[in-house]
């Protein structure tokens, strides 16, 4: 088991024939995830490497059978994207685009809500299930199948953390980045309750960052929801009130959003918070072992 | 981004959101042709970036020409906050009756736009907020429904403002939402929201924060971006196309990934450092971005020594590697940089650095042993 | 029992300060209704005799328990009335006002069905179950408890028919007017699954008439989900095309609507359509009287 | 309300849905100066509310002035399918490449702007869905979050028009869209929509239907109304406030409320009678209601017998019965009346009609009894 994504997922690419989407989708489909076709309006009929080309997502669903979207389009034209995945039945989208407009953002967020698409992202790395598929830009090489679920709102950090656990010996279920904008499709509640539904997940890390509510509305809901462990790391203890640090959502603004804060009520919930990316995988490996003894 | 009260202002009256009459100068000269052409008196106020103008002196009433003239060269160049003022605004001076409160933020904890009143304005939201919190009435929005006008009656019923001015006040609000959606507004606020003696209502100042991703929606806010008065190394990296936050300390930090960037920023203070900035070299850095991210990092000649940490998932440690040998070849360097490469083939990068040998550069395997060894390095040279 | 209202019914009527407002608002206390406020914006605090008014729903909610709303403001601030109502958190609103445009309609439908608000009307004469409540204009003293569930889009056609099935002897549950505009808030379907599952209503009559297909589906509906006998009358045989016979929603577009395919559709799903309202009343009669025999 | 196509076409301007450039005109003079000013050829085109205008010869291609005054005597004043033209519209003469047909439509039954498209333009809608149904595109548009891009790219592709024109089509089928729900109209429809030669992509006719029930938000639009195209009788229940219909047999029809009016037609229809017209005085109808409404079903000289049908809710059958009174003392009438009255105070209705003994006046009971009396009444009198 895994969530999100498995070897059931059939992908298609918004976005395949650009740069980007070309790189990054043919990593995926090397990967073992099958990539089932691409979207760019007007060049439908074509294909890139064997994955056939389609003008719309409605074409690409109803020929393949697509029950997953990559949105890899340039950010004025991803929030139609993702609407078009949504109309078009898509279950799973997941948008890798950053620069999205946030207004844009909380339309589709309010309207998905309405449907049964789930959305991943945007500004997000993507998801792995290592050993089934991965569908994103995440670096799958580091990753082996293992029984860490690992959900972050960065990239690289995640890598780190992930690396630093792999080192250690324990593998992932999947990793989710849920991304970095202020409004993103799923909150690390969201993909923490599939997490605790997952057979194969022993131990939850998530991975947060300064800037919203979120990771004390995280901590409320694993008092009261999650019996597996959560092991959390929290990252800007040292970002100053009211500058964007990288990801347009991590910004403190006046004393809301610290670190300090979200660290403080993770504890208070009985979350043990790493203070590195090292102690946080050492809790994990530590806390993994004992189970395993 | 934000923008100047004046500029904001302009952005409500293209809604409907009524505003004193006013218009911007840079001179004393052209403070009292703006002054002559609205008419006496008039509102001296330095357009800064930053609270607290009035308490600085930055506000001032000016009954003719000559008092127009003296208060703008006094403000112009004053220093509020640390911030220069090279812009005044020059505003009909209004009769005040009541002074209210009025903001829409972006909401990410509700996902809605949050739309807020106050009979107590004149003062900082955090002050009503302490003196007596219910004071502060709050209503969501749903984004597909919009603002409706029973939003304005209950804003304004609850908030208890003067029943003569409930209409006005719910229809100022209903265009201050129009501004706020159709300008891609993170905030809006309105501080103080006038009723003047003759039960005008009008917007006295104005605090607007834009998002920055949706400006080629908006060209003309776009163009408001008044390069003066930015930090000089951040513009610099706009420039260039990095992800760059000045900061207080001495030690320079280049990492790949906003999350990894705050991470080492922490890690560094941790191990007793302070860090003279973020800088985020993106997800895929190739040489020529470290090039430039080097000369950014540079530039602020408080920087004592340089810590890099990249963990390679698109970006290659190689690729960074070859960068950095790049920018040691162009860039006269006087302080030590600490190295750590890790992920996407970083045997290769470590090799690179290895052979060339840069002056002063050390390579590090974790992120804690860079983050001590960097602070040692910036403690000692 | 009985569907929509009854003694439990807390009513706030919008509006009730104005001479419509105040006379079928007081009217339908007359008549038993729990009538606990009004609201008219400037005016909280005052009283009709001796019902108080709000200044919003909000505060009448907050104040009386209100649960059921009654819109009786012009066509240009019922729209308003009505999402204000849903907002408050008022479980059923009934908009009496007629001549509300259609886009304004159509949003606050869209958005009321992600709500656990339900609406009645608008243009409708409202909802009487008698010997209980009455909220509306319908004139109650025409009407006696009893076993038939009667849904209209009509107003006076209703008391027409209700009144001649009166006239042999048999009463109602719940009398409830949908409205006849384009866009209502609740449909035949959703009130006759209201009545199919109310133990008083034995026998249902539905009036409809000419204008979009919502008796065609209806007849679709019944055959699938309604264990009770279904009588149903059109009108509108002699109507037009391309002419609003006035309500702004009975009109026959192209050779869509008309009244003789609605009964066809209800005929052929066994539904059986009386030809004049004295028909109806007639079909209605002897159903009833065959079952009591 | 319909709108003329000029009418029509000018809310896709204001909107941005692109169009030939044209001008109004009432006689050939102003006709061959609108047509000087566009340049020629141009095309003249009758402006009436009824389809089938090319074949009734409405619609001439012109190449000079002489052309023009000569098409525009000979439409001016023509009579199409019933109705008379009045104005004609002058336009330039466009290229024409490609017909396709686009429109929206208020579903009510999915509750949802429905958007079409095919590529077979130029022909009645009805026609293209009988000789090819899958030619015409469907979708449906959700009213919170409106027409997104996609949309136009799935009508376009799926309809398969030329590949060149996907984009400017999806474009103004968004701004058709805005000019729909921001005009409210119940029916916006542009047949043909035009490629040019040059691929310009233009709304070569419009058929518009505005929501009645909006006209208050929208004065120009109702300022559109051109009463001399009404039928007279229906002119003057509008101005009296009645909702009137007019029909083509000889019973006038009273009753109170839509559904019973409707019932009315119905049951007169059973007995053998045509009815001359659907009158609904509404609910509540005082004395002075029923005058006009007396007057106005009189002033249709088709008619030789008249129905009332009161069921008393809210209008009490007393006031009705007074009305009636009064209405005989002002009014000439010379054809007899049925009379039901049945719900509130009809007892003293009756007995007010006793009383007055009004000459031609027969009180009936029921409905049936009524509608059998007045058609024995017409077919005699």
């Amino acid at each position: 088991m895994s969530i999100l994504i498995d070897s059931d997922t059939k992908l298609v690419v918004s976005g395949l024939t650009g740069r980007e989407g070309t790189f990054h989708g043919l990593n995926n489909r090397r990967y073992g995830t099958d990539l089932v076709a691409g979207v760019t309006p007007g060049k439908g009929g074509q294909d890139v490497e064997g994955v056939p080309i389609f003008n719309t997502v409605h074409d690409a669903v109803s020929e393949t059978g697509a029950n997953t979207s990559m949105v890899f389009v340039p950010p004025r034209f991803a929030a139609d994207a993702v609407l078009e995945a949504a109309d078009a039945g898509v279950e799973l989208v997941i948008c890798i685009t950053e620069g999205i407009p946030a207004h844009d953002m909380l339309r589709v967020y309010t309207h998905l809500k309405r449907t049964s698409t789930r959305l991943i992202g945007p500004n997000c790395p993507g998801v792995l299930s290592p050993g089934k598929a991965n569908v994103g830009i995440i670096p799958a090489h580091f990753f082996s199948p293992g029984g860490v679920g690992l959900v972050s709102r960065s990239g690289t950090l995640t890598y780190q953390i992930g690396n630093e656990i792999a080192g250690r010996g324990f593998g992932n279920s999947t990793i989710v980045g849920i991304g970095g904008d202020p409004v993103v499709g799923s909150s690390f509640i969201d993909v923490i309750a599939l997490f605790e539904a997952d057979p194969e997940t022993e131990l939850i890390v998530m991975c947060g960052e300064i800037g919203g509510d979120e990771e004390e509305r995280t901590a409320d809901y694993i008092a009261e929801h999650v019996s597996k462990p959560v092991v959390a790391y929290i990252a800007g203890f040292t970002a100053p009130p009211g500058k964007t640090m990288g990801h347009a959502g991590a910004i403190v603004s006046g004393s809301k959003g610290t670190a300090a804060a979200k660290a403080e009520a993770l504890e208070a919930k009985g979350v043990r918070v790493g203070r590195t990316p090292t102690e946080v995988a050492e809790i994990a490996a530590s806390t993994l072992g004992a189970a395993a003894a | 981004m934000d923008l100047l009260e004046y500029q904001g202002k302009q952005l409500f009256a293209k809604h409907g959101v009524p505003i004193p009459e006013g218009r911007p100068a840079t001179s004393p000269g052209e403070a009292a042709e703006a002054a002559d052409a609205l008419g006496y008196p008039v509102v001296v106020k330095a357009q800064v970036l930053i609270g607290g103008r009035g308490k600085a002196g930055g506000i001032k009433l000016a009954k003719d020409r000559t008092e127009v003239e003296q208060h703008a060269a006094a403000i112009l160049g004053m220093d509020i906050r640390g911030l220069t003022v090279r812009e005044v605004y020059i505003e009909k001076a209004s009769d005040i009756a009541e002074e209210y409160y009025a903001a829409i933020v972006f909401d990410r904890s509700a996902r809605a736009p949050l739309v807020m009143l106050s009979r107590m304005g004149g003062m900082d939201v955090e002050e009503i907020a302490e003196s007596d919190p219910k004071a502060i009435v709050r209503v969501h929005i749903d984004p597909l429904v919009g603002f409706q006008d029973f939003h304005g009656r209950l804003l304004a019923f609850e908030a208890g403002i003067a029943e003569d001015v409930i209409r006005p006040v719910g229809a100022l609000l209903a265009k201050l939402y129009d501004t706020f959606v159709e300008e891609d507004a993170m905030l809006v606020e309105v501080n103080p929201l006038l009723v003047t003696g003759d039960r005008q209502v009008v917007a006295l100042d104005s605090k607007f924060t834009v998002d920055g991703s949706a400006l080629w929606r908006h060209p003309d806010t776009a163009a408001f971006r008044n390069p003066s008065a930015d930090d000089p190394q951040e513009a610099m990296a706009r420039e260039r196309g990095l992800t760059y936050v000045k900061l207080d300390g001495d030690i320079g930090i280049l990492g790949n990934g906003a999350g990894l960037v705050m991470s080492t920023l922490d890690v560094v203070a941790q191990a007793g450092g302070q860090p003279a900035n973020f800088l985020d070299a993106g997800g895929g850095s190739k040489a020529e971005a470290i090039v430039d991210a080097v000369e950014v990092i540079l530039s602020d000649p408080k920087v004592r020594a340089v810590l890099f940490n990249i963990f390679g998932g698109i970006t290659r440690c190689d690729e960074v590697a070859r960068g950095l040998v790049t920018a040691f070849g162009q860039i006269d360097v006087k302080v030590p940089f600490v190295v750590r490469l890790d992920g996407t083939n970083d045997e290769e990068g470590r090799r690179i650095l290895a052979e060339a040998d840069l002056p002063g550069v050390h390579v590090e395997k974790t992120m804690l042993g860079a983050a001590a060894r960097v602070v040692e390095l910036a403690a000692g040279s």
